[in-house]
């Protein structure tokens, strides 16, 4: 049975099962790239069963060293991270980390690179593995100086990335989004005219930290990404314009706390949500955030998880 | 020599009972009922939330603090949990929250994590050096190798007599305890570093020192050591979101290039991992 | 005696007075539009005297009234709101708000309209009045259905704006630059070349909250701008990077919520800050910040507080 | 008719101290020790910290809560201030941070704000209907109505007994009252507007009625007292993020067009000025 951590019976009945960029998902609960590690951390603390699936930390073609310290800074209800895509390269992920997770689980990769020909190559190297449910593009992260923000930021640039990435694999391909953008509906529309099969946004905020006592950015990067409930209203904004502007299905990030925020994004038009640095805070939050949603789900009536998508009644006037 | 054992115990989150939070000196005691509690290792750590729980979930502070195990009688019988003490100075928003906790509440808690120190039983003398709240580090610790039979000796060193948190527990230890304060208001006057030395030219090859305090303290530590041709476990602290390997928030440059992450390689280090000019 | 609210002698022997945009003030707090009615609501609560000065209510040249309730909604340690310039105008602004202020209050006006040409106007008639130190244009309304936030994420439209309302008044001209922008500096840019003499920085972040009971948004106008601590650390990078692009003064703004917050924007560059929505919660902080500035520089051994503008040591590596 | 008369008095923001924060029925009553508290106006409100203060300022949740001032004896002797009482429901987060108080705690505040009710010493009967939280804004106007020496008659209604909150402190004004109940465990069983409707017709057009609650309520009254042409003054809730007439948060559409600042022109309104329709 699904989402039944908690064992809950308020939700019985409620078709939690979504599709999202074609894939098939057991609840819309997903957990967002570089917050939940390659999965297997999660075991103490969480049935990955009672999620949809999760994205797994992005991936560069060579196993990638990160930011010196300090990497990370809290700020009013949320935090800030410069880790800059440390990760364990992708064949390190295929060959051991893939292997260690449930059969069940549904993975989808998070692909970065410096130009486009890399992100292609590296998805193309995950598609042939049977485990990947999907291709996330990370073409977001606002603090690695080089690459990463320019192709999310760049309607042209990010035109040529989902187009390379596009001809390199036919699996579901999911473009992450930045939110440092004047209007992020027009980069959800270039992802769309490019073959992507959905979207996932938000990426973190750029923003940046003092510390006032040595006179220094708290970051050894200067910049870094602004994640946790303080961004939501943000996202939430974000997902409601893209939502006006494409087709194509979106997943909702950023904030999310609780099961009355991941409502929020499907109400605005996600077809799943991502929960991300609540991963930190509380590794068993994900399951509950499924059970939750399909509670409300049967409190307002409905039937299936998936009808909340855009049930936002229109404004008015 | 392999650096850290790994706890054989599975991390749970908990929702933590306060059972009593006390100032003692210059810090505060902690006493916490940690339902299905496995047991930690010595040297292991909690993240504890930045306040107690209460009908409203507040968002800032918004996450949670790295805190030594200092105390863990281990787990009780049945599935009754355990009680652990952790011993904390308030310095800044999240600790002065933890001291406003009142017996009865609760407190989110996710533990135990890291990598503690290796309890070798037939090893050489062990000398324990700890400063500031790197002492709390050090409890279970000294307690674990003098049951494993080791010649223990622990140097507490503080600037002043109420920074020698946790004394009387090691005292009760029944190991060898010297004390030092930078303002001679307790023990021998002077930094624990001077009486350090003189331990390690009494002792031999085998000895292992451990240390646990602010990072100039354990570098002064890792290079008497060094000099002495002699191995130094240190336990280092950095900002922490997760404590469970998956934000690589707590990384720290490794001597030979790359970082380890603090939570899930450490908390304790060979002291010659570690590239000590690279840390902020 | 400045910022003598408190009556500190830790911040004593400090000079506290900085200029920002050619307007000298006692000390380096402002309180941000929208944020302090005309001034006189605050009678009750602060010392006019203890602050450096305030920028009004944003102006349009007829009075104007606003959106439809609810126009506020609290997020995560950030509030959400559309009021939507609602204003007395002009006219009763100069007649009968301005002379209600005590003599030595520094009052900047906040010009808003539709096209340049109405700003130009507004601009041109409060140049005539002696009590305006100088002129913020709110190029930034993130919720004003026409007009607004156009002007402020298009720089080719901020440029003819900006030249508009210079070639309109000699007084201290301010562009207060919306957050919601791809490249900030850019914008920044812009008004310095057109002549501007600061850019006040960030407006309001666009967002939104939706009420999950009813399935609507919380706000009337669906989107408004998200204020208050949460967007700090977003506001702080926007400053940091124009401090890097121009040499024009900037004023700091966003969740500024005490003295601490206020150097960490000096330190990033701005030579004066805003205080927003703390005065509601807090109507009497925004005098205590101002003495909180000067004895931190008193502390980090400053003698002036203006030399804390831009005293952020230069980050490693 | 002047709907509503400004506070003489200016407001403070104040540290409060509670005094006590105990259940009573489905509400909670507040005491709160305010220094400087200048006194206030039957109708007006005070803003209110969600949440108690700490030595850890918490920005979640960040805005202060308006609460009607349900009991003022006025200042006290000297500066040393007044205790005033609040009366308020656990609605959302920022109530049940409230209800977390303990005494000896202190929460920030601001007022009196807004304009009370008009207290006319010679004028006709006065009807005073309460529901839900909104019986706390009545107490003190029915008090000053008494003193005034005005015929008043205090009508309650609420779903179910629990929900009369405040009850006895009427009971000892010593004016008439009626309880309503939706499910007739107390008072007369049913609506308040019906045992309203009855007072209103054997009244005058002399007579004055107040209505708070629910706005269904307000404008049930509202209509009734239009049918007798009797003037209606109800007293608005709406959220609010300063409450003194800055943010333009609170406005409410006005029937003539354009928009009233609840805090600032209100709380307190002649119904006729109110834009029924136009209320979220
Ligand atoms: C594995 C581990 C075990 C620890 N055990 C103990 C212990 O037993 N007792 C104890 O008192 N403290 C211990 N600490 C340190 C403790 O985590 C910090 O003091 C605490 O997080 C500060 O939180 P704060 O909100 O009060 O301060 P903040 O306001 O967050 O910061 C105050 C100051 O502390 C620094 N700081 C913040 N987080 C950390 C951190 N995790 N480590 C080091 N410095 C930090 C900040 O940079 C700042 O200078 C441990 C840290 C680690 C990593
Ligand atoms: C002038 C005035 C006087 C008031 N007097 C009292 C009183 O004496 N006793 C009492 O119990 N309540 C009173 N209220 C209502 C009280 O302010 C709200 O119940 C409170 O703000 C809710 O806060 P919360 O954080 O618990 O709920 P939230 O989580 O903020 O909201 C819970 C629900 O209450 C609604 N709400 C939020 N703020 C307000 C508000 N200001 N007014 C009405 N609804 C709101 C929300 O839309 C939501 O539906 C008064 C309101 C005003 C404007
Ligand atoms: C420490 C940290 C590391 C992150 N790493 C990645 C990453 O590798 N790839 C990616 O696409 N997003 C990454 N993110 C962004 C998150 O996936 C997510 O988009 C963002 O944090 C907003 O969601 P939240 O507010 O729920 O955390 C990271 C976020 C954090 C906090
Ligand atoms: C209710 C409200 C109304 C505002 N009205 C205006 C306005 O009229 N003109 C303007 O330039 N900014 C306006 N602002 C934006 C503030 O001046 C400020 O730029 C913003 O709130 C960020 O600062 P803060 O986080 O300190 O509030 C308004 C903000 C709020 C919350
Ligand atoms: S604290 Fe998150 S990886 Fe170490
Ligand atoms: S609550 Fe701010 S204007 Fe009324």
């Amino acid at each position: 049975m699904s989402g039944a951590e908690g064992g809950s019976t308020a939700a019985e009945g409620i078709d939690q099962r979504v599709e999202f960029a074609g894939i098939a998902l057991r609840n819309p609960v997903l957990t967002a790239s570089g917050t939940f590690g390659y999965g297997t951390e999660f075991a103490p603390f969480l049935d990955l069963g009672s999620i949809g699936g999760f994205v797994a930390k992005s991936l560069t073609l060579e196993p990638r060293f990160g930011n010196p310290p300090p990497r990370i800074a809290e700020t009013p209800a949320g935090m800030l991270n410069a880790i800059s895509i440390e990760n364990v390269g992708v064949e390190a992920f295929l060959d051991e980390k893939l292997p260690a997770l449930p059969e069940a689980t549904v993975v989808l990769a998070s692909a970065f690179g410096t130009d486009p020909g890399a992100y292609a190559e590296l998805a193309a190297r995950v598609s042939e593995h049977p485990r990947i449910a999907g291709i996330e593009i990370n073409a977001s992260c606002p603090h690695v100086k080089s690459g990463g923000i320019e192709f999310g930021q760049d309607p042209v640039l990010l035109a040529e990335l989902v187009r390379a990435v596009r001809a390199a694999t036919a699996r579901p391909l999911i473009v992450k989004l930045s939110p440092n953008v004047t209007r992020i509906a027009d980069m959800a529309r270039v992802c769309e005219a490019e073959g992507a099969d959905g979207v996932s946004l938000i990426n973190a905020v750029q923003a940046m930290e003092v510390d006032v006592e040595r006179r220094r950015p708290v970051l050894s990067n200067v910049l870094g990404g602004l994640s946790g409930p303080a961004i939501r209203p943000i996202a939430l904004r974000m997902v409601w314009q893209v939502a006006q502007a494409v087709g194509i299905p979106i997943c909702g990030v950023g904030g999310i706390t609780g099961a009355e925020d991941a409502v929020k994004f499907m109400l605005c038009g996600a077809s799943a949500i991502q929960v991300g640095t609540l991963n930190y805070l509380d590794p068993s939050a994900a399951g509950r955030i499924a059970t939750g949603i399909a509670e409300y789900a049967r409190r307002q009536g409905f039937e299936r998880v998936a009808d909340l998508t855009g049930a936002l009644e229109a404004p008015r006037g | 020599m392999k650096c850290a054992i790994e706890s054989d115990a599975q991390p749970v989150r908990a929702h933590a009972r306060v059972l009593a939070n006390r100032q003692e000196g210059n810090c505060r005691r902690l006493s916490l009922g940690v339902p299905s509690w496995p047991g930690s290792n010595p040297g292991q750590f909690v993240m504890i939330g930045a306040g107690v729980e209460s009908a409203v979930v507040r968002r800032d502070p918004l996450l949670p603090r790295p805190m030594a195990v200092y105390r863990d009688p281990g787990p009780l019988p049945g599935a009754g949990g355990g009680e652990i003490e952790l011993l904390y100075r308030v310095v800044g928003r999240g600790t002065a929250l933890m001291a406003e906790a009142l017996p009865g509440q609760s407190i989110p808690l996710v533990g135990p994590l890291g990598r503690g120190f290796p309890i070798e039983a037939h090893a050489g003398p062990a000398l324990l050096v700890g400063g500031g709240s790197g002492i709390a580090s050090l409890y279970e610790l000294a307690r674990a190798l003098r049951n494993a039979g080791r010649d223990v000796v622990v140097l507490l060193g503080a600037r002043t007599r109420a920074d020698l948190i946790g004394r009387g527990d090691f005292e009760e230890l029944d190991v060898e305890l010297v004390c030092t304060t930078e303002d001679g208001s307790d023990g021998i006057l002077g930094r624990v570093t001077e009486p350090l030395a003189e331990r390690l030219a009494d002792r031999g090859a085998e000895t292992t020192l451990f240390a646990v305090g602010p990072t100039a303290m354990m570098r002064a530590c890792a290079d008497l050591a060094e000099a002495r041709s002699v191995s130094c476990l240190v336990s280092l602290e950095n900002p922490m979101a997760c404590g469970f390997g998956v934000c690589l928030g707590c990384a720290v440059p490794r001597s030979g290039g790359g970082f380890s992450l603090v939570c899930r390689s450490g908390p304790v280090f060979d002291a010659r991992e570690i590239d000590w000019e690279g840390l902020p």
